[in-house]
């Protein structure tokens, strides 16, 4: 019993001295990386995480930015706004990093916005939340397209189709609230009338009680906002209470992942999305098709899956970050003033067009709407 | 009024959910008085096991199946043997920290072996769904219901008409006078873990073809499961399965005439009326313990 | 700091009027009544499962009664809680000791004065004067308990580390901390060897000199015929007899539930 | 240091252990403070600074928790609840408002004891697993809250907009600042909470944590007991909430959910039951705890769980107690 107490007691010795000694190296160009690579938004989080990984290594196997190596110093936020905080903090203060990718969602981006924001130190968020970069702040940009551009492109379509009448179905975490809002906001702009609203938790098991009471409101479409697994439960139901209305999706199920999930009940289903999902079906003069080519040969390679919508968001950061670097000599403000003159950038996700009063840069041209037919993305135009 | 019934049927469904993984708990309770808070991570691995066996490697229905319950029933033992019965001060407390260092142990477990992704699983029978007056009502909700009732029916056989039953309900109601009535405990408390985590694994079985699987799944299952079991009653096997389907058709009725958005919240409202008025449960006899 | 009114000293400081407690369809207690005189020590006996500790824990407001009611020191105890009995006077020890293990002993008894000290949260907070005060008078009290219990050189151990028999003692000492008008004592001499017995006989002998009337459950008969002044016996819920302890030794329907019982 | 040495010239001349105690408190609390002012002032970095920071704000929690837990007996799974209950007050009271944060922080305890109140009084009656359940369901039922009444929390989305805390000049802004206040306040309820369980009030508690019955018995009133301590424990986490709002200036509803609940809970209990330096060890391990395993990227959620596991197998009565009694067990042996 002794014996085994004491090897208890070293093990947790060995555990609070571990903290590895940081060496610091003087040409290396170090950045930050906070992703949810685990947690429940581990599925943004992860592709993220390795494309940045992947990034990193390529630019260095170029010879780096101005002859500096760059690290990539990254940490797990686990979709947990304090973990975010501590992570910015060590990014900022121990790792001492130029600039800061990330985190992926819209509450852990909030959460370290101040601290950026105090330390000036520039941050390039991959989260959707439009309440980041509205009012903009000066160290604060993001990649991700804003549920505002999404919806938009939604109800272009439905306007375009003749749908006055919509009942939505929004998932009750960050990116469903975020979306709804949105959707309550800009209806009116379409001349489109919401007629139900309701919710689902993220890991609810089935969602017919929420669609019977929708489609009791007899709308025209049903839109569903939200992230996998949840979306592909709603399919599912919707073709079980066999509601005959077409169904919507947003562009947080924009992987193939959900097609496998929803199987049949995918078919027929509309959703916005980056071009990235569907770049094979591009047009050859698209001016992303050739960089959303190239990401995905190289990602494939190297961590044999398909890429996601989501792995682009960090694609188009650490591109811009490169380019900002270049020059900047590592002053964080030139870093800064490069990125907010960053134009006609095309990326992953579109072409950014940075200003002082613009820090998403995207215009709804970021959006593709498709349709799954058979198991697969149809764009529609 | 079509409206209500389909609430009723979309209530079951889920209520058949909460009660199957309810049983499991409950049985555990009334055999070794304790609450094992990993209870929805076995969930979780009977779900993702399925995928494994039946989706992946395509093997037989019944053969996966099999499986499944095999690992759970394994991985059961393993952690009564290891955790449960090493550990030097059962005080509740105490177990509730264990079981739950086992919860977060077997999710990150989970998340290593079947990866971050979300899986389906596809329906044991026929696809369509009935319609019974104009509500729909799916397969696998029969499936559901007639597996939580069969096993709280065979919990129910095996506890009061077994030999072995009846020596667990003793060694659960007097350790020392089963030991002497020669019962041994240590091997019934085994047993009580390995049935109630196989009965956990069940419930990932049959829950796996209507929603998806993935390794986070467990906690929130978990735990509207303990809900289900502390409104039927704890150690009640019935109360446990009344309770489950109880929770899932008011959580249905709430959602469709009140908010949606506050479904979760009414699991854990009755949940505290229920323990306020009547902390026995619905259907338990026993008193709350107070001291 | 409360004292049986004087000059009513004829009047019982407890009185049990037809009082049942029924337990799932069994009477625990059938239609019990008897009364106490103060100053007395009072037995209880009874063979096991008699009702002796329901009995106690009926005056004590553990249970409540189903019907009848107990009257102390004049007032019916119907509505008070059972730290109102406390503070009315009545004190009890149990059968298997319920010291506080973890704490030391002169905690233990400061815990008894509980009733008797009003310092809360914010005097704890604050330590005004008075609470200082209050708390220096409370342990010289404690101490001068313990001295008399006979216990002061274990005040400062754990109370679960001592052996049994000083346990039974400073749970009389723990009750006596709370002034009471009744000590309710539940078999203070289980688990006791002779010399212990004999100790115990002489403690309850100088606690009734301070005019803490007593009613102890006891089966060492020895023990219990020396120091009581009266005896009473339940049997199966009931009260079989009650008397002076000659009267009791002599009481037909007593030798018959004894030796009935074997 | 002169203090210091005082202290042990008073040792030796008293003999009586009461004394003997009181002035080993004296020295505790004198090493802890002169362990806060070297670490402040010589800390320079602010990431270090800020994990001691959030180690203070978990030690309060902790030292609440421990309370109710470890000296009352009473188990809550549902704590998070009042962590979140004063950061949501403050955020939306200062933030929304636009009132005093120090004025927002005596509304944020208040309301925090009246709710504790009001779900402590038939919730305090139930005791083991019921206990659990009914503090677990709280605990949901305000996260759910938090989640769902959008208009004022901001909703899942989180709460933008609470202001840094001032005093007249100064500006809990930098590392330096904010880490001495909530140290300050670790120290006070360290204080607080010693004083109470050195009280008339602190030994019924522990009464009740030993034996319930004979606590009833000696006239304790035990309900209210616990009611009383519950209050006080949701205080200590409601001014852990709003030194955590003020701190991160942004809150969301994950950070006071179900797991949060769990993790002090596990605070308390690893660090030692009952045992004031208990809760600050099991605040500090398990604030560092995460940081040290991000080495070990996606095995954290094993390695985590398997630590809470072996602890509890191991040593049940926390840390600090496993400690201690393996170096009086090794003492013993070299005898």
């Amino acid at each position: 019993m002794g014996m085994k107490k004491s090897v208890i007691a070293a093990l947790f010795l060995v555990l609070i001295l571990l903290p590895a000694s940081s060496l610091m190296a003087t040409s290396v160009y170090k950045v930050g990386g906070i992703f949810s690579s685990t947690g429940r938004a581990s599925f943004l989080g992860d592709p993220e995480k390795k494309t940045m990984e992947m990034m990193v290594e390529k630019i260095n196997a170029e010879g780096g930015i101005d002859g500096h190596m760059l690290e990539a110093v990254i940490y797990d936020s686990e979709g947990d706004p304090a973990k975010a905080v501590s992570a910015v903090n060590k990014l900022i203060h121990k790792d001492k990093v130029l600039a800061i990718v990330g985190p992926s969602t819209t509450p852990t981006t909030l959460a370290i916005v101040n601290f950026v924001e105090r330390a000036q130190v520039p941050l390039i968020s991959c989260a959707a939340g439009v309440k980041i970069t509205t009012p903009v702040k000066p160290w604060v940009f993001k990649t991700a397209q804003s549920d505002l551009l999404a919806v938009a492109a939604v109800y272009q379509h439905m306007k375009n189709a003749g749908i006055k009448k919509i009942g939505i179905l929004t998932v009750s975490n960050s990116f469903g609230e975020s979306g709804k809002m949105q959707l309550l906001d800009q209806a009116q702009d379409f001349g489109i009338e919401v007629v139900q609203v309701e919710s689902f938790g993220a890991k609810d098991t089935d969602t017919t009680t929420q669609l019977t009471k929708i489609k009791a409101a007899s709308p025209d479409a049903i839109v569903c906002w939200g992230t996998n697994p949840g979306p592909a439960v709603v399919a599912k139901n919707v073709k079980q209470l066999k509601i005959d209305i077409p169904l919507y999706q947003s562009h947080g199920v924009a992987s193939p992942k959900f097609i496998e999930l929803a199987g049949d009940a995918a078919e027929g289903i509309i959703l916005p999305t980056g071009k990235i999902l569907v770049t094979e079906l591009l047009d050859d003069k698209d001016s992303q098709k050739k960089i959303l080519e190239g990401y995905q040969t190289d990602y494939s390679a190297k961590f044999n899956s398909n890429v996601s919508g989501f792995g682009g968001y960090a694609f188009d950061a650490v591109n811009m970050l490169a380019n900002a670097l270049k020059g900047s000599n590592g002053d964080k403000n030139k870093i800064r003033l490069a990125l907010e003159n960053t134009r006609n950038h095309v990326g992953a996700t579109g072409e950014f067009n940075f200003s002082d009063k613009d820090h998403n840069g995207l215009s709804p041209e970021a959006f593709v709407m498709v349709e799954i037919k058979n198991g697969t993305w149809k764009l529609i135009d | 009024m079509q409206e209500i019934i389909q609430y009723l049927f979309s209530g079951i469904t889920t209520g058949a959910i909460y009660a199957v993984i309810a049983v499991g708990l409950s049985m555990l309770y009334s055999s070794t008085e304790l609450i094992n808070f990993a209870h929805g991570e076995f969930v979780m691995i009977g779900a993702m096991s399925m995928v494994t066996f039946w989706v992946h490697m395509a093997l037989p229905l019944p053969v996966a199946i099999g499986c499944t319950l095999a690992l759970g029933c394994a991985l059961g033992l393993l952690f009564e043997r290891f955790a449960i019965r090493t550990a030097r001060n059962p005080q509740p407390i105490v177990l509730v920290i264990i079981t739950v260092g086992a919860s977060i142990f077997l999710r990150g477990t989970g998340m290593i072996v079947w990866g971050k992704d979300p899986f389906s699983v596809p329906p044991f029978s026929n696809h369509e769904s009935l319609e019974i007056f104009g509500a729909a009502l799916l397969p696998q909700s029969i499936w559901i219901v007639a597996a939580a009732l069969l096993l709280a029916g065979g919990i129910h056989f095996f506890l009061k008409r077994t030999l072995t039953g009846k020596a667990m309900v003793a060694s659960a109601v007097n350790q020392k006078a089963a030991w002497l009535s020669g019962i041994p405990p240590e091997r019934m408390a085994v047993l009580a873990f390995a049935i109630s985590t196989g009965c956990g694994a069940v419930a990932g079985i049959f829950i796996a073809p209507v929603t998806m699987s993935s390794y986070d799944m467990g906690t929130i299952l978990g735990l509207k499961g303990f809900c289900a079991a502390m409104i039927g009653g704890l150690g009640s096997l019935w109360g446990a399965f009344a309770g489950g389907i109880l929770l899932g058709v008011l959580e249905s009725l709430g959602a469709g005439l009140i908010s949606s958005g506050l479904k979760d919240a009414i699991a854990f409202i009755l949940l505290l009326l229920i323990l306020y008025v009547r902390p026995g449960g619905l259907f338990s006899a026993k008193e709350a313990k107070r001291f | 700091m409360i004292s049986p009114e004087p000059g009513h000293n004829n009047k019982p400081i407890l009185a049990v009027s037809s009082l049942t407690k029924m337990f799932g369809g069994v009477k625990a207690q059938d239609n019990i009544s008897f009364s106490i005189q103060p100053g007395i020590v009072c037995g209880l006996i009874g063979p096991n499962g008699a009702g002796k500790t329901t009995l106690f824990n009926l005056i004590t407001g553990i249970y409540s009664p189903d019907e009848g009611q107990v009257v102390f020191n004049g007032k019916d105890t119907r509505k008070m809680t059972v730290d109102q009995r406390v503070r009315a006077g009545i004190a009890r020890t149990f059968q298997h000791v319920e010291l506080f293990g973890s704490m030391t002993l002169l905690e233990n008894v400061l815990v008894g004065m509980h009733v008797r000290t009003r310092s809360g949260f914010w005097g704890a907070v604050t330590r005004l004067p008075w609470v200082i005060r209050e708390e220096k008078e409370a342990v010289e009290k404690a101490e001068a308990l313990l001295e008399f219990t006979g216990l002061m050189d274990y005040a400062h151990h754990p109370a679960g580390d001592l052996p049994v028999g000083r346990q039974k003692t400073a749970e009389i000492a723990r009750a006596l901390a709370s002034d009471p008008l009744l000590l309710l004592l539940d078999e203070p001499a289980a688990g006791l060897n002779a010399v212990e017995t004999e100790a115990l006989g002489k403690l309850i002998e100088q606690v009734k000199k301070r005019g803490v009337t007593m009613m102890l459950v006891e089966h060492d008969m020895s023990l219990a015929m020396g120091i009581c002044d009266k005896m009473i016996v339940l049997d199966q819920g009931s009260k079989l007899a009650e008397g002076t302890p000659r009267e009791i030794q002599n009481n037909e329907a007593v030798m018959a539930a004894y030796l009935g019982q074997g | 240091m002169y203090a210091l040495a005082d202290c042990f010239r008073l040792k030796r001349q008293n003999g009586s252990d009461m004394d003997d105690n009181k002035i080993k408190n004296r020295i505790e609390h004198a090493v802890f403070i002169c362990i806060i002012l070297v670490l402040g002032l010589f800390t320079q970095n602010t990431y270090y600074l800020q994990i001691m920071t959030f180690i203070g704000i978990n030690t309060l929690l902790a030292l609440g928790l421990n309370m109710l837990i470890g000296y009352a007996g009473q188990i809550s799974l549902g704590h998070a609840a009042f962590y979140g209950i004063g950061a949501y007050t403050t955020a939306i009271l200062s933030g929304t408002f636009g009132i005093s944060p120090w004025l927002s922080l005596l509304c944020a305890i208040g309301v925090a004891v009246l709710i504790a109140f009001v779900v402590g009084l038939p919730t305090l009656r139930l005791s083991g697993y019921y206990l659990g359940m009914g503090t677990l369901g709280f605990g949901m039922i305000v996260n759910i809250l938090f989640r769902e009444w959008s208009s004022v929390t901001g909703g899942s989305s989180g709460f933008v907009g609470i202001p840094v805390l001032e005093a007249g000049k100064v500006s809990f802004m930098s590392g330096q600042n904010y880490f001495f206040l909530v140290w300050g306040v670790v120290l006070g309820a360290i204080l607080m909470c010693r004083r109470i369980l050195a009280s008339r009030m602190g030994r019924a508690l522990r009464s009740i944590h030993d034996g319930e019955k004979a606590s009833l018995a000696v006239g304790v009133n035990t309900h209210y007991l616990k009611l009383q301590i519950f209050m006080f424990s949701a205080s200590l986490g409601a001014v852990a909430g709003f030194l955590y709002a003020h701190f991160v200036l942004f809150i969301s509803p994950e950070s006071f959910g179900f797991m949060v609940s769990v993790k002090m809970v596990t605070m308390v209990v690893i660090g030692g039951m009952a045992s004031v330096w208990g809760a600050l060890l099991g605040a500090s391990l398990l604030t560092l705890l995460p940081e040290v395993l991000h080495g070990f990227a996606e095995y954290e959620m094993i390695v985590f769980g398997l630590i809470l596991m072996v602890v509890m197998i191991f040593m049940p009565q926390g840390l600090t107690r496993g400690f201690l009694d393996m170096y009086e067990k090794a003492r013993k042996k070299r005898q």
